[in-house]
Order: structure tokens, then C-alpha cells, then sequence
């Protein structure tokens, strides 16, 4: 009987092929019709060491990367004795004998590929084992091998030889394993019309950002956001933007703040090492109230620390960050999917609220490739700043003009009339340094008030399962939401009481609605991947609510099983 | 609103409705009234002309201009004034600040505005001091200067200001003197007008804190007539000796970055989101191999 | 009938002499033996702007500067419009009334003084308003003009005509207030041998980090910390320690901590902006397990903000400033005598938990004016960090050790045998980059763990009034202990159980202690100055405890007067 | 634990149990053999030798020699070094790193590093590249260069290192290749041995990214034997010549910062700490209009 996902682990020595076999695997699930979920690590070294990467695809949607290894692939010795005890209890193994040893005992489901030999011999070169190894998982899972030579004939089109050999070794590689064909069928999936995508997080946000109109980004290379500076640096051109590389992240904010000023739609986008260094100025562009919008693809912290590993430990400097109280934005996507449209909220908060917008994600998020819906672009709304333009009346033009709303209407470079200064200083209305008591309290308060309407209706939160559970309630934020919505679906199965809340916009955070949902359930828990359990803090210090924070530090995901036994053990108490 | 609508302006029209708030005496005056006559000269529309500046006593210029102004963060003028420019090309950039602001904090965001040779001005106002916080070195304080952070002299070489711009890449180098506003207006023109990295380092004293006037006044002389602007290793040596001369020091016609993303934009060829998001299609495929993050 | 402690106000145009007259008349009371505390605000700008000195002296211990006015003194018209209304009932004022217009009503009152032309005519310049104005003062207060007289001749030893010139001055602005002598007696101090000090908050910490044996100071300009690198930068030579002023904040912590890691005691201190570019080296710091002490003197922000007002609105960002979750001591002494002490603890923290610490003042501690208790250097203990040398076998030396307190020795380089490398990045006991989750989970507990003696009994916190209060239970941090500590003993006097709690060390938070200290009380109040309430959050998430937030955002400090009023108004709620 | 204490130790005793984790061929290994070779050559005490770099995969050297090593941020190693150096002027000390964390991210602070003239070394393995991050353009890279975040070609003017070295205040400029490992190591000594702050700009071709060491080893020549390195002049005239040539371009003697502070120290005159405090003694009091803080 055929199941509905498999979950297959690719391991071995960064370098030897594995991420691009899992590229591969992914790229022809996608192409077959199939939805994906992936998880990958990798050394912080260029080459050398244990990477990883993982791929979960279904024939229905897959919502997180799975825990339990059906297909475990290794191409060398410490790839087993990394990853042997995530396999599943019928898991099958895929290993080049050449340089892996297996116990006794596993031996009856697992296979030697003889991925070197074959990959120089009939592949033409070593390179050739992604092939090797695809063609082999690709037997076991029973999955038709066609999309994986189109997607070869595509990258060779103008070498054929090259082409062919690939085309060999895959097929070699499949009858290495032919045995064990069927051993983990997957339905096939269900034929559709649709038009669907397959995005990283930072893919999606970037595409979300020319979506939502984006004329500039200045940005410095970081692991793991490098890829929206380099796949905007191509893209931008092409319709009217601008891409730079900064000598730094402080240049980076700077350069933005200063094309934001100018009337641009302005974007950075770094890791936690970047985000500490931009402090100051994310606080000047609150002050001054300048849009922009910066990305923030979390790694493992602090400091330098774990750059390819996943952890969602910079919540606290999004939130407080910078000296002072500067007001800004903080924006948490679930989702690659989510990611799309979080970027055009990003914008429009922006732009509405003339206040930087923090988008976070992290390394799991960030380069996690899902299949998604494509995008309907038809639905995206663009909000366009407050200026000189929109007023009625623009006699003693005021850029900080106290107004009903706390928005006042920005001068623009060019627009007659609209000369400000733009100051980090404490200003009256005019932009002038003022430091009376009165001027400072009705400034802050400005500054501050004018994102209200983020705590009250603007924002559509992310929920799953009941709005007000009545025995657990789960509430978290990023991309935690994939294996929890799972979890929640498989504790609601088993005849709980269990609803998920995912607040999108963290800051402001919206206090009452949390409170409302939690209000019924007997057990809160915040499960989130970090040391400290900040979002748990942050819960407590706004709401009040009586919750057990799960917060986890090992920079990796949680999966759905680890959800669920999270669940369980707080039941039990 | 493009540059080219000019209007005519006097002087006095680019003052804003503030005063400035330097010590009387205080040399930004002199750099400021270059400022608005260079201004009033190059008939600059205050709506197109933008002034960016750090945080300093001279940092608080733009308050005092009646164009669009952005009175930054200590050091960060030039990539903001970058951001500024090459977000709308057809403004007129500015910065300005002090040689705290310009060569300490902001030492390291100042060699690649000049080697990026974006089309905009920096304009400094060196009075080898830190004014607003009451008199500490800054980078250009002379060697054994005694100051309040230095009480037995400072212990620093100064930065060689010129030098450091000609060898950072700047496109126009010059120095200029808040005493001699006539010159100091000249310079000022020159530089907003060349295309590209113009720097203009303006003797400006800080009579509050470390008052050269005098001496300055006595011992600056011009650039020898028979300099050779466009020979950079010459502009080099002129820029190390001692003293201080007045005039453009070196001057170089570089394609500027602003030039070169036009000349980018018009390669470009057009092309839509949904055009973008096609390259992601699960049927069709991303290219084999090509790592996909 | 004379009164205990007098409020002196002293207001007029930057430049005016209104500074020097504070610091002459502050000076010299200390002299005269009495105590003071003083408040000064003065403009951003260099020359211009309005600008007032407050000294309150006292025949009796006073710990705060005091809000209704006795005695004001106006240099300008400015100056009586801006405090007119500060003026306690039966305050008198004196005014240079060529310069001045005074109301009828205040006629009787008020006594013009003719600085100007005095310090002019008999002083020899108008410098020597300052003069005048002290003498005048002198006068209504009945204050022997001996001290003063003394510091002149001492400041003008060798310019014997300057010197009389001054004093006479002063006697003439004496005569010209005589008909008002006595109006405000203050009680003549009570005659005590006990050798006291005039010190500022900055001095009070410059001091004590000598006490605590400093040997470097890297810092840059910033006010209102820059006194501290000048006075360190005049002072280290004579006890064999170094003080530089580096090219900005960045360089300056990143110096600090290049000595630290070679074996000196190190210390920064700046303000909100140069505490935001630190963010990305203080979690280095963290990680790397090195010493440092970082002053910050808080000022009004965000941003540039009001850079010569008060503020303490960096808590959050000193608590969680910077990505990751690295550790930090936060320190918040209460006082300019405990500025000293917090100095001296401040280093023996950072070097026992090989940790940042952040001393935490404000602009009005910092730069507040008090007479305190000669500090007891022989009281001083100074801890050291644990080195190599401290280790019975050297044998695989492991700068991270695992150890039961978490904290391992430190190789200081010239320790042969001690080699390691310092690293921001995830790391083994060894100090080799490593990235698993086991180590990452590991060495975050270490870190973390370490500093838990700072929540249980190594530190002594600030407690007055009530241990347990069952009425009202303040909680506050820094500088608003004085008229918090002023309010308790008035509303105790009327009856209340009050009582006041000032965590000393705010990071490591002593959660348990301060809910134990709220337990009986009906009212928790947490008063601080700032929009945010940024500790009612953090008591909030620590303790959970129920309690009402009174942030005051204004740039001011609290009064006695303003304490006892909010408790009167949450007590009638 | 002075280093006159020396201990003879050949270059693999400097090695690390740590294995470099860098490419196979990239030039990185060629400057760390030199590395190795030259602290044996100077016989220095591994451990009274401290190395500090920033973040790259040159910044990762420190992990693989043998003595102290400080393994900071991008960008930081200089001020680091500072703090070492002055804390403890007996060690020797040597900053390590790349391109870009020298003169993108920490640009800011060569400059001072520079004019302060602290005796310590910087070697810079100079790849035209951020390495770790995967190929992107670097303040170096040539002109039109193709890469991750260029994809349009480089629009920038690489940064002239050498020169900027020279306009900084540098007392030792030179340039060495890594794939010429006997020169790097004689330049490393010299550098190290120099008193005063000296900076080597080492090629060092990342093989994966950026591969010029074919290019360069065909082009580099040898700084020609008749070149005064005491003329700054004439070493920022060969700086800014094309090509590169290998060699030291520029050396000055000048008193080092450390030296200044020892001088200073010995200037002073002791005190105790209560008697600083007898300075703010009530009864005696400051001295009057003296501001207080
Ligand atoms: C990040 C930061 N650090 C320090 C300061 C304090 N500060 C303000 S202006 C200044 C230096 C002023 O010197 P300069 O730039 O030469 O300007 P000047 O006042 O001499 O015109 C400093 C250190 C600040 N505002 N921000
Ligand atoms: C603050 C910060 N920004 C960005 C990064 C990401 N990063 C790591 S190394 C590096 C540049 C590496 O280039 P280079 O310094 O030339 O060293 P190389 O790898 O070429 O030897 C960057 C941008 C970081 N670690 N920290
Ligand atoms: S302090 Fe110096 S620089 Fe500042 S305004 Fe006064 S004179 Fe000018
Ligand atoms: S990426 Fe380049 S610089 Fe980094 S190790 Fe590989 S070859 Fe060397
Ligand atoms: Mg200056
Ligand atoms: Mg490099």
C-alpha cells in the first residue's frame, strides 16, 4: 500500500554531490507534480565537513521536512553514524559500500550503490554520484525518472554527451536499487491544472518585494540572506530598481534610509550579525520616521556563531533593539508561501506608517524550498506613502505635523515646498530640534500611536485548528507553524481540544487577541527555537497568561512528532 | 522637477527660518555663507538640491539651508547621501560635516563613496576638533595637541586628509578656508559641478575650542598655478607636504556610478513579476544543478 | 525659624555664568559642610539656549534636587518665564532687572540685582556675574561667604587683583540682597570630622573603576559620558594604566577587549548611540567569555534624541541589545555614592563570570552634583578572573572548559601553555568551532548558568521603608532612588506601609526576591522615566506579578514631590 | 615571559592540532606555510605571540598556528590587535585576514590603526573576493568582474590597498603572493621585525571564486631594486602604477604608539588612588569655576 509522503536524508561530505542530488530530487518532485518540504545543513566551511539535506515530498501538501527517515542515503561512513538513528523503523538504506560500512542488522533493507564506480564509469566523472544517488532513490520510491531527464537534457541542451551520460549514470543508479523498487511507493500525485512554484523563503520574499514596488536595496552578503541581494542584483534592472553591495550593513540601512528619503521603496536584508550592527540606525529611521523594510534571516546565535544553523533568537533585538524607544515594525512569516506576502505587508506597513519594518525568518525558513501555490500577483495592494502631494493645504508644510492619525505627510526631494530636515535629533513639527518635556512626550507619543491600528484589525493573524481551544492552546511564531499546524491536526484527530496562534506582526503585539484565544485552553504552551524562551516573555509581559515556555536550542527545526510529544508530556503534568 | 527648471536666487533666499546656533566667530559661518552664495550661484532649485550631514557643531548646517536637508548619525552622511543619489539621480547631493564625523566614525564609509565616484559632494568642515563635545582630538588635531582627552598631548600623527582622498580614489580633491569665502565659494562650484566624488576639505577654526584663525590666516598659501591637477601621484606629493594650499589639488573625469546604473538600466531589458515568478514554476523547472539558494 | 535643606535655581542663556554660579555655590557649600544635590539642564547646542542649575543644600543628608523652588534666580527674561511656576509658595527670586520684568504680584518677593553692571563696575567684567549672583544668594540664604571667598583666592593664587576683584563682587552682590538675609536661613550644618566628597556621578565611577584596579580605557566622546575618558585620560598614567580615545564606539569596546583578553581589567563608557554600535560586540564579548565593563550614561532618546536630558530608556537594549541570546550583567547604581561601589562591583562581576557588565546610569546621575560619605578605599575587595595559573594540572588545557560553577580559566597570553582561540563563533571546551547541537545546547547553559549567583544572595540589593510592604511597594532602578527613597519616608510618616526595592543588578533579575518584596502589598507601583515602562515589562514577564506601570517620557527627572503624588492618586483608585 | 625568552621551534611546531578546513589549493595554505616558516625564522615563543583576524577564510588562520589567537568579528581585528598590543607591548602581535573584512567592513579603522603607528603587523590574504560567502565582489575586485551580486559586472574602482596604506600613515607597506612562499615568508619577518605599524598585502587567489593564480604569477614582478622605499612619494607612485609588484614599497621609522605610551608612563608621576580622591575632598574643595563635570 502506497503512502501519502516519503521523507528521504541525503548525507555526506559537503562537496560530494549531496546538495545537488537533493537539489535534483526536489526540482523533479516539483516538476512531477508532487509538494515538497526540505530541510538542509551545511558546514560554515566552504568545503569539507557533514552536510545534510533532506527531502519530503507527498501528494499532498507537506507542511515540514518530517522527522523519521524513510530513505536514508549516505555517501560516506560518518553519514551513517550521524543519521542511522533517525531512521525509521522500516526505514530504507541507500549506502556506497565502497566507503560505508552497515551493521549486520540493517543489512536486509539496505542496498550498496556503487555511487563512485559508477558515476566515473558510466557517468564519465565523479560528479556524476547526484545522479547515481537520484537514480537509485528514485527506484525505491518508485518515482518516474522523466522529469529528472528532462531537467538534464535542459541544463546540457548544448552538450549532448554530457547530457547522455548524466541520462546513464541515473539510470544505473535506478537499477542498482531496482530490487527495492516499491519498497516506499508514493501516490502519485493528484493531476492538476494549477500552476505551482517551487521558492526558498529568501526566493519568496525577494519576489515578494518586486511585487510590492521595490526601487532600492542596499545590502552586505550574509549566511543565510546572501541570495535576496544577489537574485534582486539581477532582477532589479530589469524593472527600473537599483541593487548595490555596501561596504557594510551600517552603509547598507544608510544607503536605504537615504533612497527612502528620496522617495524610493527601500530594502536591506542581513542575519543577526548585520541586524546588531544596523541598531543605531534602525533607530534613527523610527525617530525620523523613514519607511524601509529590512530582512532579518536568523542564524544560530550570538555572535558569530552557528551561520548555517537555524534559531529564532533575535526576536528580543528586533523588538528592543537600539538605545531609546524607537518604534518599528516586527513581521514573523510562517511560511515560504507566507513569505510573498509578508514582504508586500512589509512594504505596505512601511510606506503607511513611515517606520522600518523588521521581516524575520530564519536559516530553515530562509532556505527551505517548498511547493507552493504560485502567487496571484493580480491580488497584491500597494500602498503608497503619505506626501506633500496628498495635502489639501501645503501652506506651513510641517513634516512632523501632529495629524488625526499620527502619519504626517513627507516632503519629497523634488516636490516644491516640501524642504525638511530629516533629524534623528528631538524635533517639533517643523523638524526642528526642540527639547522641551512637551515636545518630547507628544512626539513619542506620535511616533508610537501611529501603529495602532496594527494591534487592532489591520493585521490577519495566522491560526490553525480551534479559535479558542479549550485544552491546548499553542502559540508561537515563524516557521514553527509548519510542523505545528501538523501536529495540531494529528492532536485534533485524536480527540483534543487544540488550536495554534501565530501572531504575523509580533510589534506592536497584539495582547487582546492573544489573550482571547488562550483564554479557554487549560495548557498554554510557546514552543520556539531559542535559548531564553523570548516569545514566551514577550507573552507574559503583555498578556499576563499562565504559559510553559518550550523553547529549544540546538539550531535545529522542530518537527511535527516533537510537537506532539511536547503536547503530550504538558498534558501529563 | 528635473535640475534643469532653474530659477534665480539670491544668496539670502537659501537661508532658512532658523538661526545658527554656533559660537559667534565660530568658522562654520564663513563655510555657510560660501554655501548659500555657491548655491545662489549654480542657481540650484531648493527642491532639487538635498544637504546631508553627520552629527557635529558643523553637522547642524542643513538646518540652516532652505533646501531638503538630513542631519543623519554621527559618521554616516556619505552612504546616506549615496542612498539619496542614486535613488534620484537628478538631485543635487550634498554632504557635509565635521573631520570627527567625516574621519573617525565615518573613516570607513568615506574610500568607497570616493572610488565608487557617485556624482556628489563632500564638503568638510575641519577645524581639527571635536567642537560639539567641548574640545577632544579628532583625527586631524596636530600631534601633541593638548586636549581634554589628551591632557599630556596627543600621541597621534593627523590624518593627511587630501592624501587620504587622492589614494581613496576621489574624483575632485581641494581645500578650501572658512576666511576666504570668495575662494571657498569658487571651490564649492567646482565641485558640485564636476561629475562625480568631489571632496573639499575647509579650513573652518573652532574659536571655542582650537582657535587657528589667526594662524591659519598667516600661513596658508595657494596652489602653485603650474600644479598639474590631473597627475595624481604629483597631487599626492603636493597634498603630504606640510602647510596648508588653498585650490584644487587633484581632478580626475571618471564615469560615476550614477552614470553607470543609467547606462545598466538602458541594457536592462524589461520585464514583469509574473514574468519573474515563471522562472519558479514547478513544471517547468529551475536549470539542473544551479543550486537553488 | 530656619529650615533644613533650601532649593536654589539659578536659570538664564548658556554662557551666561549660570553654570559657574551653580558650581561655585555647590562647592562651596560642600566646603561649608552641608550637604547638596544638584540637577542642571543646559542645551545640545555649544553657545545659546536656555540652561539652569538647581542646588539644594542641606543641613541634613538630601538625596534629591528638590521641585518647588525657594529661591530663583533669573539672568534673563527667558529664565522667569520658563520657571515662574516652579516657584514654591514662599520662594523668593532675585533678578538682574535690566534684563528682567517681574510681575506686580511677585514684587515683594523678588529683589533686583544689578549683575550685570556689578560684575562689570566692581567685578572688572562680566564674568564675574557669577560672582554677584553667588554673593546675592549668599545673602538671602545667610550663608557665610568664607568658603566661596577661600576658592577664590585658592583658584587666583597668583593673580591677587582678579581675586579681590571677585570678591568684592561677591560682597556687593551681597549688599544688594541684605534686606532679604535671613529670608530662607538654612540650619548651619552640624560640625562633623568626617572628611566627605563633591562628586559626580562620572567621577564617583571614574574613581571607582581605579579603586577596582582598571589598567585600560578605550572610549569615545559622548555626552553625557565623555568626562569619564577625560578624567581616566589625566589620571591612569600615575597608576601605570592606559586610556585612549579610539576612532568610535566600535573600536573602542573592540580595544577594550583585545586588552581584556591580554590580561587587563577593561572598561567603556558611552551613551545610548555608541551603546548601539557595541550591540554586535557585546555579544562577542558573551560568547567569548571576556571581561569588560561598558558604561552607559543614559540621555534622552531614541536616536540623536535630547543628548542632554534624562532618560532611562536603554534597559531593554542593555538587557537584550544585539542578536542571539548572549549574556550580560546589568548594573544599576542608585546614587553618586553607589557609583562608586557599582564601579568597583562592576569589575569584580565581569572578571569572576568572564562576562560584559553594562553599568547603567542617566544624564542626571552622571553629571548630578552630590556631597557623599569619603568612600573607604580600604573596603574595596577586588576579584580576579581565573587564569591558567589558577589550575592544579594544566595538562589539555581547555579555555571552555565544562566546570561546576561554568566557569573555566582563562589562558592571558605570556602563560605558556595557555594558547586557545578566542571565537565568536560555536565552540568546543577547546575553543575549536563546532556546531552541534549537543555542544551548542551546552555551551549556552554555561553561559547562561554561570551568572546564576547573581540571582541568589551574591548580590546586595537596594531595599528602604518596608521590607514587606502591605500597602504600597515601589519598584524602580537607578537614579530615581533618591526622591523614591525621600517620598517612602514622608508617606511612612503619614501612616503607610511603603516600601521601596531597587534591584542593584537588573540582568541577572532577581525574579524571586522582588516577588517576595511585592507579596503583601496592595499597590505595586513601578515608576521610571521613560514612554515604554520598560522595567514594569521585565518584572511583569520575570514575576508575573500584578502591578501599575508610571513611565514618565519628558527628559526630566522624578521629584519626592512627584513620588508621593502618584501614590496618592493609585491609592484613591 | 618577556620575548627574549626565545625557544627554537621549527615551522610545524607552530602548527595547530587543527587541520585548515580551507579548499584544496586555495593560496590561503601558501601564507600560512610562509606564517609558519617566518615565526620559527624569528624564533618567537607561541606562547608570547598572539594572531588576531576577523571573519572569512582567511580569518579562520588563527585556529590552525599554535600560539594565542583571537578569532573576532568581520571587520575588527585591527582595533582588537590595539587593545593587545597596548595591554601588553611585550607580545607580538600580528592581525590576519581578508579583503573584504579589511577594507570593506573594517575600513574604518585602517586608517588610525595606521597613523597611530602601533607596532603591530597586519597581513592581509588579499583574493580579490568574499571567499566564505560565496564569491561575491570584494573592495578589491577588478572592475567589471562578474559575480554573485554583480552580475552585471563590477561597477566599481577596486581600492588600491598599498596606496591607501601609504596616504594612511603606514610605516611598512609591502606586497607578497602566497603562491612565493620564500619572499611572503622574508616579508612577513621584516614586517613583524619592523617597529611600528606594518601592513602586507599577500595575493592570495581563492580557487574557488576567483581564480587568478595562474594570471598573477604570469604578471607579478619584483619591486625593482633601485626604488627608494623611504620616499613616500615615489612608493605611492609605484602603488598606484598597474600591475602588481612584489616587495616592499614603503618604510619610515617613526616612534610607535606603544613606545609613546611607555614614555608616558614613565613621565608620570605615581599616585594613589586616595589621593585622587583627596582631589574632591568637600572640605578642600576643587578648584573654583572649574566646571565639574
Ligand atoms: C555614535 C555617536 N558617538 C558619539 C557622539 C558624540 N558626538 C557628537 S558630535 C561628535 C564629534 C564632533 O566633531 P566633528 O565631527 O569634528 O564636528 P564639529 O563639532 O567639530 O563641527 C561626537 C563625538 C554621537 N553623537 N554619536
Ligand atoms: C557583520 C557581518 N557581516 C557579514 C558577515 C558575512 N561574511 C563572513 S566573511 C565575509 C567576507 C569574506 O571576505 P574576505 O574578508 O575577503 O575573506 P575571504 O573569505 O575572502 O578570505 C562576509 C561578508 C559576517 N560574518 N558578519
Ligand atoms: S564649539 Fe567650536 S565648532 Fe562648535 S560652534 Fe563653537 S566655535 Fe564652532
Ligand atoms: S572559498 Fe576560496 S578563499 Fe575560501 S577556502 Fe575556498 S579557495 Fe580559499
Ligand atoms: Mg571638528
Ligand atoms: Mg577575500
Amino acid at each position: 500500500m502506497a503512502r501519502k509522503s516519503v521523507v528521504i536524508r541525503l548525507a555526506g561530505e559537503s562537496g560530494e554531490g549531496v546538495i545537488s542530488s537533493g537539489d535534483i530530487l526536489t526540482q523533479a518532485a516539483a516538476r512531477g507534480g508532487y509538494w515538497t518540504n526540505t530541510f538542509r545543513t551545511f558546514p560554515a566551511e566552504i568545503k569539507g565537513g557533514p552536510c545534510m539535506y533532506q527531502v519530503r515530498m507527498g501528494s499532498e501538501r507537506v507542511f515540514s521536512h518530517g522527522k523519521w527517515v524513510d530513505l536514508l542515503v549516505c555517501f560516506n561512513q560518518e553519514a551513517w553514524d550521524l543519521h542511522w538513528d533517525s531512521l525509521h523503523p522500516d526505514g530504507v538504506i541507500l549506502y556506497d559500500d565502497t566507503a560505508v560500512e552497515i551493521p549486520e542488522e540493517y543489512r536486509d533493507r539496505a542496498r550498496p550503490v556503487r555511487m563512485e564506480s559508477l558515476a566515473k564509469e558510466i557517468g564519465g566523472s565523479l560528479r556524476a554520484k547526484n545522479m547515481v544517488a537520484a537514480g537509485a532513490v528514485a527506484a525505491v520510491i518508485s518515482f518516474d525518472t522523466t522529469p529528472i531527464e528532462e531537467l538534464v537534457l535542459r541544463r546540457y541542451a548544448h552538450k549532448q554527451g554530457v547530457a547522455d551520460a548524466n541520462i546513464a549514470a541515473l539510470r544505473a543508479g535506478g537499477a542498482e536499487a531496482a530490487d527495492l523498487a516499491d519498497r516506499l511507493r508514493v501516490d502519485a500525485p493528484v493531476e492538476i491544472e494549477e500552476d505551482r512554484v517551487l521558492m526558498s523563503g529568501n526566493q519568496a520574499i525577494a519576489v515578494g518585494a518586486v511585487a510590492a514596488g521595490v526601487d532600492y536595496f542596499g545590502g552586505y552578503p550574509i549566511t543565510p540572506a546572501s541570495d535576496i541581494l544577489e537574485w534582486l542584483s539581477a532582477k532589479l534592472p530589469s524593472v527600473g530598481g537599483k541593487t548595490i553591495q555596501c561596504e557594510d550593513e551600517i552603509a547598507s540601512l544608510a544607503s536605504c534610509l537615504g533612497a527612502s528619503y528620496a522617495g524610493a521603496k527601500a530594502m536591506t536584508a542581513t542575519s543577526g550579525p548585520g541586524l546588531s550592527l544596523m541598531s543605531e540606525l534602525l533607530g534613527f529611521a523610527g525617530m525620523a520616521e523613514i519607511p524601509v523594510v529590512i530582512v532579518d534571516a536568523q542564524r544560530g546565535g550570538p555572535s558569530t556563531g552557528l551561520p548555517t544553523k537555524t534559531e529564532q533568537s533575535d526576536l528580543n533585538h528586533a523588538l528592543y533593539g537600539g538605545h531609546g524607544e524607537a518604534p518599528r515594525v516586527v513581521i514573523a512569516p510562517v511560511s515560504v508561501e507566507d513569505c510573498f506576502w509578508a514582504a508586500v505587508d512589509a512594504f505596505n506597513y512601511a510606506e503607511r506608517f513611515q517606520v522600518p519594518v523588521i521581516l524575520l525568518t530564519d536559516q530553515g525558513l530562509a532556505t527551505r524550498m517548498e511547493v507552493i501555490h504560485r502567487p496571484d500577483t493580480s491580488q497584491v495592494e500597494r500602498w503608497e506613502r503619505r506626501t506633500l502631494a496628498d495635502l489639501d493645504d501645503d501652506a506651513d508644510y510641517r513634516r512632523y505635523a501632529y495629524t488625526d492619525d499620527h502619519v504626517s505627510a513627507m516632503g519629497i526631494p523634488g516636490q516644491a515646498g516640501g524642504q525638511y530636515v530629516a533629524t534623528g535629533i528631538e524635533h517639533d513639527e517643523w523638524g526642528h530640534p526642540g527639547y522641551t518635556p512637551e515636545i518630547h512626550l507628544a512626539m513619542q507619543t506620535k511616533r508610537w500611536e501611529k501603529l495602532d491600528p496594527l494591534k487592532n484589525g489591520l493585521v490577519r493573524h495566522v491560526t490553525h485548528g480551534e479559535e479558542q481551544p479549550a485544552d491546548v492552546a499553542i502559540i508561537g511564531f515563524g516557521s514553527t507553524f509548519g510542523p505545528v499546524r501538523e501536529a495540531v491536526d494529528r492532536l485534533a484527530a485524536e480527540g483534543l481540544s487544540v488550536g495554534a496562534f501565530y501572531p504575523r506582526v509580533l510589534g506592536p503585539f497584539p495582547a487582546e487577541t492573544v489573550a482571547q484565544f488562550a483564554a479557554k485552553a487549560k495548557h498554554v504552551i510557546v514552543p520556539e527555537v531559542n535559548y531564553t524562551g523570548q516569545l514566551a516573555r514577550l507573552v507574559r509581559a503583555e498578556t499576563g497568561i499562565d504559559l510553559v515556555s518550550r523553547a529549544k536550542c540546538d539550531g535545529l527545526p522542530f518537527t511535527a512528532e516533537d510537537i506532539h510529544d511536547i503536547v503530550n508530556e504538558e498534558m501529563a503534568r | 522637477m528635473s535640475t534643469a527648471e532653474k530659477t534665480k536666487l539670491s544668496p539670502n533666499a537659501y537661508k532658512s527660518d532658523l538661526k545658527p546656533i554656533w559660537c559667534p566667530g565660530c568658522g562654520d559661518f564663513g563655510v555657510l555663507a560660501s554655501l548659500y552664495r555657491a548655491l545662489s550661484e549654480m542657481e540650484l532649485d531648493p527642491a532639487n538640491t538635498v544637504i546631508v550631514s553627520g552629527i557635529g557643531c558643523s553637522s547642524r548646517l542643513p538646518h540652516f539651508v532652505s533646501t531638503y536637508g538630513f542631519h543623519s548619525l554621527h559618521g554616516r552622511p556619505l552612504p546616506i547621501a549615496m542612498g539619496v543619489k542614486l535613488a534620484n539621480p537628478e538631485l543635487t547631493v550634498i554632504a557635509v560635516g565635521g573631520d570627527g564625523d567625516g574621519f573617525a566614525i565615518g573613516a570607513g564609509h568615506f574610500p568607497h563613496a570616493a572610488r565608487r565616484n557617485i556624482d556628489i559632494t563632500y564638503l568638510v568642515m575641519d577645524n581639527e576638533i571635536y567642537g560639539l563635545t567641548k574640545g577632544q582630538a579628532s583625527p586631524t588635531s596636530s600631534f601633541g595637541q593638548k586636549a581634554p582627552s589628551t591632557p599630556y598631548g596627543n600621541m597621534e600623527e593627523p590624518l593627511n586628509t587630501l592624501g587620504f582622498a587622492i589614494a581613496s580614489g576621489a574624483s575632485f580633491v581641494a581645500r578650501g578656508a572658512s576666511f576666504n569665502t570668495k575662494a571657498l565659494t569658487e571651490l564649492i562650484v567646482q565641485a558640485v559641478e564636476h561629475k562625480g566624488f568631489s571632496f573639499v576639505d575647509a579650513l573652518s577654526p573652532c574659536i571655542m575650542f582650537n582657535n587657528h584663525q589667526e594662524e591659519w590666516k598667516q600661513t596658508v598659501t595657494d596652489v602653485a598655478p603650474d600644479h598639474d591637477v590631473t597627475d595624481k601621484a604629483a597631487a599626492f606629493d603636493l597634498a603630504i607636504r606640510g602647510g596648508f594650499s588653498l585650490g584644487i589639488v587633484y581632478k580626475e573625469l571618471r564615469r560615476t556610478l550614477d552614470d553607470k546604473y543609467r547606462d545598466l538600466a538602458e541594457r536592462a531589458k524589461a520585464s514583469t513579476i509574473d514574468e519573474m515568478i515563471d522562472a519558479f514554476s514547478a513544471r517547468k523547472g529551475a536549470a539542473i544543478g544551479k543550486p537553488i539558494t
